[in-house]
């Protein structure tokens, strides 16, 4: 039922936006039909609480653990970064660079995007898992080209093509786990559905599934941004609308890893070694350095964070891919405090952009003067990201180093070379944006700051306090992912 | 108090600390609320933290878990002899310099302030919570977090670019120091995930990993620490951020480093190894030789000042590499007596650098100037700052009876021991490293000279034509509350150097409940008027005799002149030679008296010099010394890594073709790989 | 002959996909290669079809069906349109000549069999030698995406890619289940449809399907 | 009060190095004006001279602050302490433990740094000069001086000035190997110290050579009388180290009254004999360049850390 409404909410906003998405009431309906996903996916995850895990509808869809912290978290941001596109959209409408029709498309988008996100989440159904993924890239598509500009075009195209040729690729690998399932499970509907494959995962054919896993990670690896597969990753965040960008980095790329991750549950209850996590360490630690060299050299502020991003889903890949009980569990909290904490800066981004007229960081400065809360809140998103204590950034990069550390000691000087590297190209480079005298100009529409701040709080308390009841999550969840 | 609840005191005390600092974003019309309350008020939490620490010292350690932090490892406390003195250490100076604070940032707006205030008590209590950490976890945060909260101070200033780059400089170095750390936690794990102290004091290392432990760790702490050729960021950033920041960062942050780096060496690791001291030693002569030679070529004054805290992290490093070589080769009581000297001076060097930094503060107020070659004679404008300045000077240029003398007597005393060594090499080498830190005293003494005597005695300078700015603005002398933080510190050069037994006793605690051994029993026993560290006929220093006799001389010198001489002076123009026509600009400048060093250790300085032509028509001199570390150390890194992230750059040359090939190619070759 | 009748009507129109991949490899007109990827799809459907008959599964009968109606006649329709729209009936430039790139293209298949072989022994179906030449089709399009320099073709690439990919699973399982195989098409269709717009906005902007003029954003 | 008789003496023995001082000042003019062919002042000169400065009016330079006054009592003061520190006669002296020969650099220290700052206090061109020139003497001699000791330090174990001479006195005879580079640096730092030839010359007030009369050229009367008279003690302060460290033959042990005489008379050979030599050396040397100073004392400096290793060296 909770599932029902969780899907159902923004599916139903979607075609609402749809007819009315030019009123001018319809960033507040976006950002209602999103407290509405919100509120049903705070019901499910209660339900999850009280009850434990279950699937739904003839078990086309489950809730563990696992996916319903996504959920959670993914209805969370989907809903806060309406609050922030509700004055930015209307700043860019003022600016003319959108009219209402692409506003309608635009909501109405947005809305059908968190629909297909939250299906792959939820769907039980592996095979449905990829539809709704490919469904993803196809609503963000025409997001992400919503400007009509020659780049914005160039970057769309760019990540359609990327991405769905890359995630063809994981379609090739779920045939080929379907053909490894169908042995033990039989021909039919069951042997695509991923609570019967983990029940009989170690029975699995191995060869098949590394091969299959190869072609998943490839493909849910093109679009989590794992080098050298990321190329689409910074053209599209820096040339769609800022919200989408918030979404993209926070929300999109974790559903992609989580993809991934479940797949090497799979491959590994199927695998002796640790062939799975191996390859996850490499891509991680290749993503994490190639995206570190890369930031150093950024002049458009959305393509920098966007490389911010590419780096820290390498550390969670890295992360998953040493495995065990302490680095699963890092890996999930970097999930979620990267989400909140990007999403957080792309908003502070968004209104720093605006407000200064441009993109370009050079031309950006003295934010602190101008607004007191958006410099501060991208220096403290910065630094956030940037692992810096207290927040909780820092406590997963913490877990994540130290495990290294002790089990692969190899890996650190490459960890401790990218995120020095990132440290030096992000910070020098936010604070004259944040410092200095200002070139920024009053927004038309007073900014929304209340997300910012509410992700950042919550990012700090998961530094220095995760509640009990998130810490039994996290461990469940960690404990199924090994 | 039981050791108990003087931790839980001092956790109050540092919770105190935060809370004062979110009561100053309380929305005043007024700066006074910070200033009149906030700022005496984190000054007594600071004496609380103080006295707590000083009974600690002699108490057995006390350890506390909150329920904060990771899951699987909450947040630890624990205060032991170390913590308690180094607590002292911080709550003392912090609450000399809080009560200066409180008078000094009297021109800030309101709403600057209570940021400042903040920043200022968040910065505190996070050196509190590093000395209170007993785990990894907790110490990274709170490590971090003064990071942060200091960078923050430091570009108080944020509109002049210089001050921008001082503190991005800052906050990498220490990031990247802070990673190392973090590292070398890692590699000393004691068990699956668990981080707590006494976990990694329980673990078993090998000595290899044992070394790398040690190695990432001092790269990490030496880093915050400032020593060469990590130091970069020191001259920036101290100068850059307000006085008493600079006065806390100087005197207490730095210090946190040493605290590192004796927890890990002597408690977390353990088993200290004496190649271990040799690098250390090596280390810490370079730093302390680079240090006091480059403040004496610089003529801003809180810059100089900043150099001379390297100089002094660089003594600190030579006893502790002592202590480690001596504990190394199996000579605990000459390895606990090097401990002793290290950590005497840490003390010492905050509680004068301190003092130093707040009378560079209050000239700066008064004046508005840094550059010494525009001051000059301002004694008479500020004749208390200059009393305290000159108790600084004397102090830091460790002249006896004053603190600075009794850490340097310490550390020779620890380089005595050198014949016990077996080993030939290291036992021959170890008086060279006393030779350094002698030449490093005397230039010390000489650097000092030229900041007292040109800033305080003498005549304001003219600087190229313009009036002397020291005697246009030079009106005030401190105010009430910075005389009280000026004297608070200066008090403490006094204590510290005539009471040293005392505080030998306290640090021998220290060392005994870290190592297990300590100084012998014969240097134990004698009375709190001597400082004795092996046996009576062997060495010894009484400080209060020796100032007793030292006055009484001068008084009776001064009454045997009196007897025959009739008293009449006359007051004139100096005399000079002879020579007519004296101007102010004739007096030597800080570049002058820089310059003869400069020519005796031309190689060490990176100098280039303008010499104006005979026949030039407005002839001007210029002279700019650089640390040569930029392109030893810096430079090269930076382009290196302009280099490769030009090389990866190639990855992304926009061609949508090559995109694919990069998927195409990663697919097919791990499907090589997987067959 | 042991193999049945409809197994060798099978690996005969599997070799027929692995032909019109390569001749789609080695085509520069567009209209001929939107011909292809039609042939392409009829294989397709017949050997779905065929495999339907043979093992009597229903709903490969629809999916044979939803192929026809799809990738036959309603896409190549969809594209030929738009190449009327757009006028462009031109010969297609590719980024590297076409000997090489089918000397490349004999390579992997060589791989993708070698790859396939140990996978198709343990298949139990009737189809299962022509999982080779599934991989073969898909890494020959990717191939075909790689070395063209205009969009369209680009997407008859991906389209085809999609038609091996379709192959891979009737001849390795007898198909995918239904509802996945029907949100594949979804998929597809909305997929092309999206292609179709951006064709007009790409040429709105750049007064070209080349897309030699996309390469502004990137590092330098 | 056992300890009475050694408070006596050491009262004695300070009051009898600082009212000497000017005597053996005026010993080594009057050696050199022999040397140099000249007819030789009186031997009292020096104490005339004071006199007659003790009764002058003092000049002070409107200039100054008041630590320009206080420090020739300062400096005097610091070099009486020096004088009751350092075994003339005897070795027991209960005051010397409060201060070894660490604290007894740092007292020359100290006064050096006052005489330096009471030179800046003038606000002069002179006076910088003199300070600056004196601090770059003494950043090099101070450590020399400090490395000299600590050789001597290491052959006894101890740094007590008492113990070295009792140890050194009462060893059975061995040639050190180390105490000769060390008595070698030992004479360099002396003559720099004390503002000798080739270092510096105090017969002169020529600006481009001046160190030590560069920094007291605003002093009068009184205050000039307790300069020179403190910089008399501290030359007869030094050759009493220099006879403690490499020739303590004939120093009194503690409680032995009956040694006293011969101590004494010891004593005044060897500051004769030392007199001379000086003079010889201020005869047959030239003064050096400035920047030669430098060099001149690094070769002490390093000869001083050789003797140190030279020391462990040889022992094993």
């Amino acid at each position: 039922m909770e599932i029902a409404l969780v899907l159902g909410v923004p599916l139903a906003g979607a075609l609402l936006l749809a007819l009315f998405g030019h009123r001018r009431w319809a960033p507040e309906a976006n950002a209602v039909m999103s407290l509405g996903t919100l509120v049903a996916a705070a019901l499910l995850t209660a339900r999850v609480i009280a009850d434990g895990p279950f699937a739904a509808f003839d078990e086309q869809f489950f809730v563990d653990p696992f996916n319903v912290f996504l959920v959670a978290l993914t209805a969370f941001v989907a809903f806060t970064t309406t609050l922030f596109s509700r004055p930015y959209m209307r700043t860019e409408e003022h600016h003319k660079r959108l009219n209402s029709a692409r506003l309608r498309l635009y909501h109405s988008m947005y809305q059908l995007f968190t629909f297909t996100m939250l299906l792959t989440l939820l769907s039980n159904n592996v095979g449905m898992l990829w539809v709704a993924m490919e469904g993803a890239t196809l609503t963000t598509v025409l997001l992400v080209s919503l400007y009509r500009t020659p780049a914005s075009l160039e970057a769309a195209w760019k990540y359609f093509i990327l991405c769905s040729v890359g995630i063809a690729q994981a379609l090739f690998g779920t045939i080929l786990l379907y053909f490894a399932a169908e042995k033990v499970l039989g021909a039919g509907g069951n042997a695509l559905l991923w609570t019967h494959l983990y029940q009989v995962r170690s029975d699995l054919e191995p060869t098949v599934l590394s091969l299959a896993f190869v072609f998943m990670l490839v493909g849910y690896g093109t679009k989590v941004g794992l080098a050298p597969l990321h190329n689409w990753l910074p053209d599209a965040h820096a040339e769609g609308p800022t919200p989408i960008s918030a979404v993209l980095s926070g929300l999109l790329l974790n559903v992609a890893l989580y993809a991934v991750v479940r797949s090497k549950v799979l491959v590994d209850g199927a695998l002796e070694r640790n062939f799975s996590g191996g390859l996850m360490m490499g891509f991680g630690l290749l993503s994490v350095v190639v995206a570190a060299f890369f930031l150093s050299r950024q002049k458009d502020i959305k393509r920098m964070f966007a490389y911010s991003s590419i780096e820290h889903m390498g550390i969670m890949t890295f992360a998953f891919g040493m495995g065990g009980p302490v680095a699963a569990f890092a890996g999930l909290l970097h999930m979620t405090v990267h989400s909140l904490t990007k999403s957080a800066i792309f908003f502070t981004v968004g209104h720093a952009s605006q407000a200064c007229g441009t993109q370009d960081m050079g031309a950006i400065r003295g934010l602190i003067q101008q607004s007191p809360t958006i410099g501060w809140g991208l220096a403290l998103g910065s630094l956030a990201i940037l692992g810096m204590p207290p927040f909780g950034v820092f406590t997963s990069e913490f877990m994540v180093l130290t495990t290294a550390m002790r089990e692969h000691p190899w890996a650190t000087p490459f960890l401790l070379v990218a995120l020095g590297v990132a440290f030096a190209a992000i910070f020098g480079k936010v604070q004259p944006m944040v410092f200095g005298e200002t070139t920024a100009q009053r927004l038309p529409h007073p900014p929304a700051l209340v997300p910012v701040f509410v992700h950042l709080a919550i990012v700090l308390m998961l530094g220095l306090y995760i509640p009990p009841y998130l810490v039994d999550w996290y461990r469940q969840a960690a404990a199924f992912i090994g | 108090m039981d050791s108990p609840s003087l931790l839980a005191a001092s956790l109050a005390a540092s919770i105190a600390w935060l809370a004062i600092g979110l009561l100053g974003l309380i929305p005043a019309r007024e700066s006074a609320l910070a200033r009149r309350v906030l700022f005496p008020l984190g000054a007594l939490a600071g004496l609380a933290l103080a006295a707590f620490g000083a009974q600690a010292a002699w108490l057995p350690s006390a350890s506390l878990v909150l329920p904060l932090g990771l899951p699987d490892l909450p947040f630890h406390l624990r205060l032991d002899p170390l913590a308690g003195f180094f607590l002292l250490l911080l709550g003392s100076v912090s609450a000399g310099v809080s009560v200066y604070a409180a008078g000094y940032f009297r021109s800030e707006s309101a709403g600057r302030l209570g940021l400042i205030c903040l920043q200022y008590h968040v910065f505190l209590a996070s050196m509190a919570f590093v000395i209170l950490a007993d785990d990894a976890y907790l110490f990274m945060v709170a490590w971090e977090t003064m990071a942060l909260s200091s960078y923050f101070l430091v570009t108080t200033d944020h509109r002049l670019p210089a001050i921008r780059s001082a503190g991005f400089l800052y906050l990498m170095i220490a990031h990247l120091g802070a990673l190392a750390i973090l590292l070398a936690f890692g590699v000393m794990h004691g068990g699956e995930g668990d981080y707590s102290f006494d976990a990694l004091r329980a673990a078993n290392l090998s000595p290899f990993w044992a070394t790398v432990a040690f190695l990432l760790a001092f790269f990490g702490f030496g880093a915050k620490a400032g020593m060469i050729p990590l130091h970069a960021w020191l001259p920036e950033a101290h100068p850059a951020a307000p006085s008493p920041v600079s006065a806390l960062m100087s005197g207490v942050m730095i210090k946190t480093a040493i605290y590192g780096m004796v927890r890990v060496t002597y408690d977390l690791i353990g088993g200290v190894r004496w190649e271990w001291g040799m690098l250390v030693l090596v280390v810490g002569a370079g730093t302390t030789l680079f240090g006091v030679l480059y403040a004496l070529v610089q003529h801003d004054l809180k810059r100089l000042l900043a150099y001379h805290s390297v100089e002094n992290i660089g003594i600190i490093l030579l006893g502790l590499g002592m202590s480690m070589v001596f504990f190394g080769f199996g000579h605990p009581a000459a390895g606990a007596l090097g401990l002793i000297a290290a950590l005497y001076h840490t003390f010492n060097h905050a509680v004068f650098k301190g003092l130093l930094f707040l009378g560079a503060g209050s000239i700066l107020h008064s004046t508005g100037i840094r550059d010494l070659n525009a001051m000059g004679g301002l004694i008479r404008k500020m004749p208390i700052v200059a009393f305290y300045f000159l108790v600084g000077a004397l102090a830091i240029s460790a002249l006896p009876p004053l603190n600075g003398f009794v850490s340097e007597w310490l550390m020779f005393q620890t380089a005595l021991q050198a014949p016990l060594l077996e080993n030939g090499v290291v036992r021959s080498l170890i008086p060279l490293f006393a030779a350094t830190l002698a030449l490093a005293g005397a230039l010390t003494a000489m650097c000092f000279v030229k900041v007292y005597g040109i800033a305080f005695l003498g005549q304001p300078r003219e600087r190229h034509g313009a009036p002397p700015a020291a005697a246009e603005h030079a009106g005030t002398d401190a105010g009430p509350m910075e005389r009280l933080g000026l004297a608070w510190l200066a008090a403490g050069c006094f204590v510290l150097g005539l009471f040293p037994a005392s505080m030998l006793l306290t640090l021998n605690r220290v060392g005994a409940s870290l190592t297990g051994s300590g100084l012998s029993d014969e240097a134990l026993e004698s009375s709190w008027l001597w400082l004795v560290p092996t046996e009576p006929a062997k060495a010894s220093y009484s400080p209060i005799i020796f100032l007793l006799v030292v006055v009484a001389v001068v008084l009776i010198t001064i009454r045997l002149v009196r007897l025959v001489y009739h008293g009449r002076v006359r007051v004139a123009d100096p005399w000079d030679c002879g020579f007519p026509e004296q101007t102010t600009r004739m007096q030597d400048t800080a570049d002058a008296f820089g310059q003869a060093i400069g020519r005796v250790f031309g190689p060490i300085y990176l100098t280039k010099r303008h010499l104006p032509a005979a026949e030039d028509a407005a002839p001007k001199y210029s002279l700019r010394i650089e640390d040569r570390h930029w392109h030893w150390v810096y430079l090269p890194v930076a382009r290196l890594t302009e280099f490769l992230s030009e090389k990866v750059a190639w990855l992304q040359r926009g061609r949508i073709s090559t995109y694919l090939l990069y998927s195409f190619l990663t697919l097919i070759g791990l499907l090589v790989f997987v067959r | 002959m042991s193999e049945p009748l409809s197994s060798q009507f099978v690996n005969l129109l599997a070799a027929l996909l692995l032909l019109l991949a390569f001749a789609m490899l080695s085509q520069r007109r567009v209209l001929t290669l939107i011909k292809l990827l039609a042939w392409q799809g009829a294989a397709l459907a017949a050997s779905t079809a065929i495999v339907a008959y043979a093992t009597g599964q229903m709903h490969l009968y629809f999916s044979a069906g939803l192929t026809l109606v799809l990738k036959v006649i309603l896409i190549p329709w969809v594209l030929h349109r738009l190449i009327d729209r757009l006028y462009i009936r031109w010969d297609v430039e590719t980024l590297i000549n076409i000997p090489t790139t089918m000397l490349t293209g004999i390579g992997l298949a060589i791989f993708a069999f070698s790859l396939a072989t140990p996978i198709s022994q343990m298949a139990s179906t009737i189809t299962r030698s022509t999982l080779g030449i599934a991989l073969a089709t898909v890494l020959l399009s990717f191939l075909m995406m790689i070395v063209r320099r205009k969009a369209v073709p680009q997407v008859i690439g991906f389209l085809a890619m999609e038609n091996g990919l379709f192959f891979a699973a009737t001849s390795a399982t007898y198909g995918m289940p239904l509802v996945v195989e029907l949100g594949v098409a979804l998929d597809v269709l909305v997929g092309t449809f999206i292609f179709g717009i951006f064709f007009f906005h790409i040429r709105e902007q750049f007064d070209s399907l080349d897309i030699r003029h996309m390469e502004k954003l990137r590092e330098d | 009060m056992d300890q009475a008789p050694g408070i006596a003496l050491q009262l004695l023995q300070s009051i009898l190095v600082v009212s000497a001082a000017p005597l053996v000042l005026g010993w080594v003019n009057m050696c050199r004006a022999w040397l140099q062919n000249r007819s030789a002042p009186s031997i009292r000169l020096p104490y005339y001279t004071l006199v007659k400065l003790f009764h002058k009016d003092a000049v002070i330079a409107s200039t100054t602050s008041p630590i320009f006054r206080v420090t020739p009592y300062v400096l005097f003061g610091c070099m009486w302490l020096a004088a009751g520190i350092v075994p003339v006669l005897a070795t027991d002296l209960p005051f010397a433990p409060a201060a070894d020969i660490i604290a007894l650099v740092g007292l020359f220290a100290t006064a050096r740094v006052f005489a330096a700052l009471a030179a800046m206090d003038t606000g002069t061109s002179f006076g910088g000069l003199g300070a600056r020139r004196e601090m770059l003497v003494g950043f090099l001699a101070e450590p020399a001086m400090l490395m000299t000791l600590f050789t001597a330090a290491f052959i006894s174990g101890s740094t007590q000035l008492t113990t070295i001479v009792e140890s050194l006195a009462h060893r059975e005879f061995a040639i050190y190997p180390s105490l000769a580079f060390a008595a070698v640096a030992f004479l360099m730092v002396l003559l720099a110290e004390n503002a000798r030839i080739p270092v510096d010359n105090p017969a002169t007030h020529l600006e481009l050579t001046m160190l030590h009369e560069a920094m007291i050229l605003e002093y009068s009367a009184r205050h000039l009388a307790l300069v020179e008279w403190a910089a008399a003690i501290k030359l007869v302060v030094y050759m009493t180290i220099g006879f403690a460290l490499f020739a303590p033959w004939g120093i009194a042990e503690a409680g032995d009254w009956g040694a006293m005489p011969l101590a004494l008379a010891a004593l005044a050979g060897k500051l004769a004999l030392a007199g001379a030599g000086l003079a010889l050396i201020e005869t047959f040397l030239a003064k050096m360049r400035l920047f030669l100073v430098s060099e001149f004392l690094s070769g002490a400096f390093l000869l001083a850390v050789l003797g140190m290793l030279t020391h462990f060296l040889v022992r094993g």
